[in-house]
């Protein structure tokens, strides 16, 4: 009676199945590498991002710069668009002999006319230099490089006195100066590709948002908080190099287990920032290969100084006190270290450092003291801010409030965390009522300058969270700015952060390495200064 | 109450959870739900927070050895050595209560508005009742964000968002059958005898009690999905709270790894709820009906 | 050769006698006979026509000796070819007149509907707008004059009267070789049931269109039918010529029947003559054992309440009681 | 009729004014607008930029919220409607097997599999697709809506759309890589509509087929397809638009979740990035643009009911 009716169902359901298709693997399209990264660009433009390893690794691929950081050894560079360089005996002038015959990118609305020469460079740092530059991105937004790396107020001027000369004039002596030169950020633009926009008036957004580069690769497409398509560029003046990625896609995935995934489906063939706890899995894994990383990531709990709560100092200290911090150091990255009121540790070598021993030792029973000397109304509810991008990893950060809140819970503290990207607290801190602040710090350790200036910096326009500043730590922040020698400055840098720790307006609470992860069939992945990946000379080998 | 009427009702009960099978299963499901919560919450000494760092990932078995007596960990632990088993029965425990809050205010505000409406007639109630009937749709999901933007997410506002998406499906379906109700002719018997409008409601209500206990009990299903919705998608409890869907949402961050474990129970612990759920409220639905319109000794 | 022939249909809700709703009913038509078969609401009518169609209802058992439409073993036929066959051969008309209307189509729709897949490979009329015409002459041969506002109507709109004679316009379209009509004349006035009633004799006396018509009242049908089957229970109790039937008839329930229709001048129906009768109206599952119109038949003996009676078959008129002649003196 | 579709209409103007009031409302509160009684003319400074379609911009990203509507929103439609298509033909087909078989296994087997689905939190459902089937089969992604290597020009701003209509040499390819993206999303989706569609669409099926019109057609030995989808389905319609508001909040929550889970780049993603940003605009401006659409097409759907309900004949007079 109703055979035929059935029949007509299955052809449909048949018909069903087709469309949503159930067939074979489908080959990765012309030699493409998708690089999972935990946080994302507003821009494809490196120079207004902010400093993390996504945005390295976009301006090691498409852009290069004068010199480059020798691989072997830190404190030497080695040419790159310049071929030599000359300083003056006073260290107040460096000149700079530019390669001949590079190639920018084209697109498919300009062709650049001429190879690169000293206009483009003068014009390079001019753009971040100036302050009335048309090249902000939003009005609220920092120029980020320019002002963490101390540039804007160490360069004088930049000046080409013919095509291939360039002259770099700073207001006073500074060592470091050629390690700003070398940093992933410090890119060279096309000048020729601002003035071909400037007679369309697309100037600044056009070339923030279709950068034109001289890189291994040129770009193809942006999407914000979705992907960066980068296209390999045939004219690369090092010549074909060994890599074999025509097409590098940044897939911005800041959620750490579909990072996962995608590494594990082979979406993606490399990742950065695996759960702690996921490295032994990785590594036990025939898919996967793990490469740590020499990069210090440190988790800060800022205490907001001018919230009524937190202005008093014993229940500062009670919350310090409170906190079991080996224990989240074990919990969240597996380390077997001790707890340390160290920000900047004492060696530079990173992993396993050497840790002082705690001023403020775990002690609940001593936090409970200093609750009832405190005189707060308990149960206190406070309000914590807590970074949700950057460097930081969802797994990770879950952990660590889950045991914050059960820990200071024992003292009566009830916490109440609102997670937000670091863009967010930023725009929110002006007007935000938070007790508490999460924050994610990344050093680099040869020189933690820019982020120690940004995070516990005293103009308003910093990122510090605990809006604490005293006059010491104003003047150790300028002096930080002004001192050339970059061992100096670390031990200035550690100062300022443990002066901050002394007053009990930061504390750390967990020190992370970062690692990144790519396929067992990827090999050749280079890091660049700024922990950026570098794919040029990468090479996709066959599945087996 | 008199024992007549109490023995009408058990043998109402009794009978009708054991003509089926499935009202049957439904119903020593449920009281072994209850009972693992109750006995879980209160008596067995578990901590959903305790962390053990040094038994992350057990795998959730029932080995037994001599020296050890049965596995501590019957359902394993999560990446921070915390019981599942214990997450789970703190975690139903908590859906379900913010379920029932969920399901019982929209009830009770719902059916008493509806009732108003219909009774009283009150032009103004009734240009209410017929908004509701549009709003019948609003999904749970989106008050629940917009309930984000004001107050700060919490287990206890994600039951409010649910309730109030619940409400209007309350108001307009108790408007619709005591609307029904009062054209039946026995109604309008009652008031031509001259009863009071107090009176025709207690009538009405208990002739239609049955259809409101099936109602609430899809509700009840609904805001345990609902609810666990929200919390998966991060806008309700907080991280280290136990619930049901915070605890799959958290456990996806191990499936690549093939630690199911960390979502196979929590998710069962939600499905066979609902299922219990609609089942026994299906047989109280028939339950009441028979109460209600059938004598005990037939 | 019958055009119809039905034997020992039976249809029961479980094992047993008792449990037989429709009891070893056969019927056979003749190709332009109407048939009237007559039974109070209750008496299995419906089900014997919708089982005579294919139609089964759930949690029945269907059985028949034999079934043969036009000389085709219709039992022998596989289910998809069977409703085919029977679809062509027989049209029926439910009951309600609006509801064997589909309430969301206009009568338009419904005809062509009817017109185009009733396969009509032979025929001349073929030519362009030939279906429009052919529902509108339907239409005026069933007697409806606005047939234009007719058809652009649904259902709904239309009257319980416009419904039954589209019904009958329908059928015509279709040109089955049986019509089933069930209650064609239930719930309507005097002059209508003539209409319908004088509507039903010119179709089957002018397209010879062969009749099984289900009704609860004999006395309009007598005029019409050529044949009638008396059902009670379940069962047929007597079948003759209605000529043969009306003058003598042998089944006490048939004999009360005809009494009553002859002293109250064809007005009594059923109910009214059965509350002379006493007793209720026997259905499942409270079949009687023995005969079953035993515990209401005035002349019953112990017999008829135990065995259940043989049936009778003088000259094309048969019935079914213990009593072979029963005297006319009752 | 044409005083059935004024009373919609007026009823959708009230509720959408009301609307209106609600977000001011919860605008007020947020901002702490200090009103100094001046409350209309707040409201009507606020309704003038809403009748713009000024939803105000994003606290995180600075972009307009109605760009960034306009940008995910074509994902969700493409996702939807091919989510819809799915489950109206998984669940009107079953629907309608399991109100023509009733009684026998087909439908009962066929029912208990939609109540059981019906008790599945769909993103339950999401979680166990991307087990089974995307950790073991490779080929179908669990996240994005298209690779990332291929580029499609923009035009409908629906993916699959646009990749029928460009002319580029890997179209099929990048076709098949669509289509794979889909799966999964799509299929979590439709699991709960098309189970909630099979239980209404059995239901009012059944009642349809017990009338005497539908025996009269089954008696007629036409093919059972045709009868039951021209006269069937045809009368199930009004009660089926009747019960589908059930299905928009179903479908709501679906969609979210899907795009949570599986990353897909919708409006309903960007609707719970906001919340957990907590970004006000973008919160309340998708909130109010969701919430006019769901409006809108509930009046839509009960007009529809409304028409395709059969004139009865005590109307009629």
């Amino acid at each position: 009676m109703n055979s035929k009716s059935l029949r007509g169902i299955l052809c449909l359901l048949a018909a069903a199945a087709l469309l949503t298709g159930c067939g074979s693997k489908p080959p990765l399209p012309g030699g493409g590498l998708s690089f999972c990264a935990s946080s994302e660009l507003r821009t494809p433009s490196p120079w207004i991002e902010d400093l993390n390893q996504t945005s390295a690794s976009s301006a090691a691929n498409m852009f290069d710069r004068l010199i480059e950081q020798d691989p072997a050894s830190p404190h030497s560079f080695l040419p790159s668009l310049a071929q030599s360089w000359e300083v003056s005996g006073d260290g107040l002038e460096y000149t700079f002999r530019l390669r001949t015959g590079v190639e920018f990118h084209s697109s498919s609305f300009f062709v650049p006319s001429r190879p690169m020469d000293s206009s483009d460079v003068v014009f390079s740092f001019e753009k971040l230099m100036r302050s009335d530059s048309i090249y902000y991105l939003n009005d609220h937004e920092l120029l980020r490089f320019p002002q963490q790396s101390g540039m804007t107020d160490l360069l004088k001027s930049v000046t080409a006195p013919d095509r291939s000369t360039v002259v770099f004039r700073l207001h006073r002596p500074d060592p470091s100066f050629l390690r700003i030169l070398s940093s992933d950020f410090a890119v060279i633009v096309s000048k020729e590709y601002a003035d071909f926009l400037r007679t369309f008036g697309r100037d600044p957004d056009f070339f923030n948002s279709h950068p034109i580069g001289t890189g291994p690769f040129m770009f193809d497409d942006f999407r914000e908080g979705k992907y960066l398509r980068l296209k390999r560029f045939s004219h690369y003046w090092k010549g074909p190099g060994s890599g074999n990625v025509r097409t590098l896609v940044f897939d911005f995935t800041d959620i750490q287990w579909r990072r996962m995934i995608k590494l594990m489906t082979n979406e993606c063939q490399v990742m950065n920032s695996p759960a702690v706890s996921d490295i032994e899995f990785l590594e036990g894994s025939r898919d996967t290969r793990v490469y740590r990383r020499e990069f210090l990531n440190e988790i800060l709990l800022a205490f907001n100084t001018e919230s009524s709560v937190m202005h008093n100092p014993f229940v500062r200290e009670a919350i310090i006190r409170a906190i079991d911090r080996t224990a989240i150091q074990k919990i969240i990255s597996f380390d077997d270290g001790s707890a340390s009121d160290a920000i900047i540790p004492e060696t530079a070598s990173g992993h396993g450092a050497k840790i002082v021993p705690t001023v403020y030792p775990f002690s609940v029973e001593h936090a409970r003291q200093l609750m009832t000397a405190s005189e707060a109304r308990l149960p206190l509810e406070l309000t914590v801010w807590a970074d949700r991008t950057n460097l930081n990893n969802e797994y990770r950060d879950s952990r660590l409030y889950q045991i914050l809140r059960h820990e200071l819970a024992e003292i009566g503290i009830k916490l109440k965390i609102i997670r937000m990207s670091r863009s967010a607290m930023r725009n929110h801190r002006a007007r935000g009522r938070y007790d508490l602040a999460i924050i994610n710090a990344q050093f680099t350790l040869s020189d933690p300058s820019e982020e120690i200036r940004s995070v516990f910096g005293c103009s308003g326009a910093d990122d510090n969270f605990s809006n604490f500043c005293d006059e010491r730590m104003r003047l150790d922040l300028e002096r930080l700015r002004t001192e050339p020698d970059e061992k100096k400055r670390v031990t200035i840098s550690r100062e300022i952060s443990s002066r901050a720790v002394e007053a009990m307006s930061f504390i750390p609470l967990s020190r992370t390495q970062d690692t990144y992860v790519t396929r067992e069939n990827i090999h050749g992945v280079q890091r660049t200064q700024n922990e950026g990946l570098s794919f040029m000379n990468t090479v996709i080998g066959s599945h087996d | 109450m008199t024992s007549g009427t109490i023995r009408h009702w058990a043998s109402c009960l009794w009978g009708t959870f054991r003509g089926r099978p499935l009202f049957l299963t439904g119903l020593i499901g449920l009281i072994c739900y209850i009972i693992i919560i109750a006995a879980g919450t209160l008596f067995m000494g578990l901590d959903p927070y305790r962390q053990n760092i040094s038994e992350y990932f057990v795998p959730p078995s029932l080995s037994f050895s001599f020296e050890t007596g049965f596995n501590r960990f019957i359902m394993g632990t999560d990446d921070l050595g915390r019981d599942i088993f214990a997450r789970v029965v703190f975690g139903a425990r908590n859906t379900l209560f913010a379920a029932v809050f969920a399901a019982a205010a929209a009830a009770a505000v719902g059916i008493a508005a509806g009732f108003a409406a219909a009774i009283s007639g009150n032009p103004v109630l009734n240009i209410l009742r017929r908004t509701m009937l549009f709003l019948a749709a609003t999904p749970s999901v989106l008050i629940a964000v917009l309930m984000t933007a004001i107050v700060d997410p919490s287990l206890r506002h994600v039951a409010e968002a649910v309730a109030l998406s619940l409400l209007p499906g309350f108001i307009s379906s108790s408007y619709r059958i005591a609307a029904d109700e009062l054209r039946k002719k026995y109604v309008i018997a009652l008031r031509t005898d001259g009863a009071g409008k107090m009176y025709i409601t207690r009538i009405i209500l208990r002739n239609t009690a049955y259809l409101f206990a099936g109602m609430t009990a899809r509700a009840f299903s609904t805001a345990i999905i609902d609810i666990a919705s929200i919390c998966f998608l991060g806008l309700g409890a907080h991280h280290a709270t136990p619930e049901l869907g915070l605890m799959i949402s958290e456990g996806m961050a191990f499936i690549y790894r093939g630690n199911y474990w960390c979502i196979i129970f929590p998710g069962i612990a939600i499905v066979s709820a609902v299922l219990i759920v609609n089942i026994v409220g299906s047989a109280l639905k028939t339950a009441i009906r028979k109460g209600v319109f059938e004598n005990a000794s037939s | 050769m019958p055009l119809l022939d039905l034997k020992n249909l039976s249809i029961s809700r479980g094992e047993g006698e008792r449990n037989r709703i429709i009891d070893n009913v056969s019927l056979t038509i003749d190709q332009g006979d109407i048939r009237a078969l007559i039974g109070v609401s209750g008496a299995g009518m419906s089900l014997i026509m919708t089982a005579i169609v294919g139609i089964r209802r759930r949690g029945l058992t269907y059985s028949a000796e034999r079934y043969r439409i036009d000389g085709t073993d219709v039992q022998k036929l596989s289910p998809a070819r069977r409703r085919r066959f029977i679809g062509r051969k027989i049209f029926i008309i439910f009951q309600d007149p609006r509801m064997n209307l589909d309430p969301a189509m206009t009568i338009r729709r419904q005809f062509r509907e009817i017109l185009s897949l009733r396969n009509f490979h032979d025929r001349w009329y073929r030519y362009p707008g030939w279906k429009s015409r052919r529902m509108e002459n339907l239409l005026i041969r069933v007697g409806i004059s606005n047939y234009r506002k007719v058809l652009r109507s649904k259902p709904g709109e239309l009257t319980d009267i416009e419904c039954r004679k589209i019904n009958i316009a329908l059928a015509l379209a279709y040109e089955p070789e049986l019509l089933i009509a069930d209650e064609p004349l239930s719930a309507m006035s005097v002059s209508s049931e003539s209409q319908i009633l004088s509507l039903l004799d010119s179709v089957n006396k002018n397209e010879h269109l062969t009749m099984l018509i289900g009704t609860n009242d004999l006395a309009p049908i007598a005029k019409l039918a050529g044949s009638v089957s008396l059902l009670y229970a379940g069962q047929i109790v007597e079948t003759g010529k209605t000529q043969a039937v009306l003058s003598s008839p042998k089944h006490p329930y048939t004999r009360r029947l005809i009494r009553s229709m002859n002293e109250m001048g064809g007005e009594l129906d059923h109910d009214e003559m059965f509350s002379e009768l006493g007793g209720i109206f026997p259905s499942w599952p409270e079949l009687p054992i023995g005969c079953r119109f035993g515990p209401r038949c005035p002349m019953a003996e112990r017999v008829c309440l135990r065995t259940p009676p043989a049936v009778k078959l003088p000259q094309g008129h048969v019935w079914k009681c213990h009593f072979s002649a029963p005297s006319d003196s009752e | 009729m044409i005083k059935f579709i004024l009373n919609r209409l007026m009823t959708l103007a009230g509720l959408l004014f009301l609307l209106s009031v609600i977000t001011f409302w919860v605008n007020v509160r947020i901002y702490d607008i200090d009103l100094h009684g001046q409350l209309l003319p707040e409201y009507g400074k606020y309704m003038r930029n809403l009748l713009c379609l000024n939803l105000g911009t994003s606290d995180i990203s600075g972009r307009p919220v109605m760009d960034l509507i306009r940008d995910t929103l074509p994902s969700t439609a493409g996702l939807l409607f091919s989510s819809l298509m799915i489950s109206l033909i998984i669940g009107i087909s079953c629907g309608s097997t399991a109100a023509l078989t009733i009684d026998r296994t087909t439908s009962t087997v066929l029912t208990d599999i939609s109540i059981f689905a019906a008790s599945v939190p769909v993103f339950l459902i999401a979680v166990f697709l991307i087990i089974a089937v995307s950790l073991n089969i490779t080929a179908i992604p669990s996240s994005d809506e298209l690779s990332y290597f291929y580029e499609v020009p923009r035009i409908t701003a629906i993916r699959l759309i646009d990749i029928l209509l460009t002319d580029s040499g890997r179209k099929s390819e990048m076709l098949y890589n669509c289509l794979l993206h889909l799966v999964l999303p799509a299929a979590t989706i439709s699991v709960l509509p098309a189970a909630e569609l099979t239980r209404i669409t059995r239901n009012s099926l059944r009642n349809v087929m017990r009338q005497h019109y539908m025996q009269a057609a089954m008696s007629r030995g036409w093919s059972v397809f045709y009868i039951v989808i021209f006269h069937g389905l045809r009368n199930a319609l009004p009660e089926i638009f009747i019960r589908l508001p059930v299905l928009i909040n179903l479908y709501f929550t679906a969609v979210v979740t899907a795009e949570f889970v599986f990353n897909w780049p919708g409006t309903g993603n960007l609707l719970i990035a906001a919340a957990q940003d907590r970004d006000r605009p973008v919160i309340m401006g998708i909130f109010l643009f969701t919430a006019s659409v769901l409006l809108t097409l509930n009046s839509v759907l009960s007009l529809l009911a409304r028409f395709t309900r059969p004139v009865t004949a005590e109307q009629a007079r």
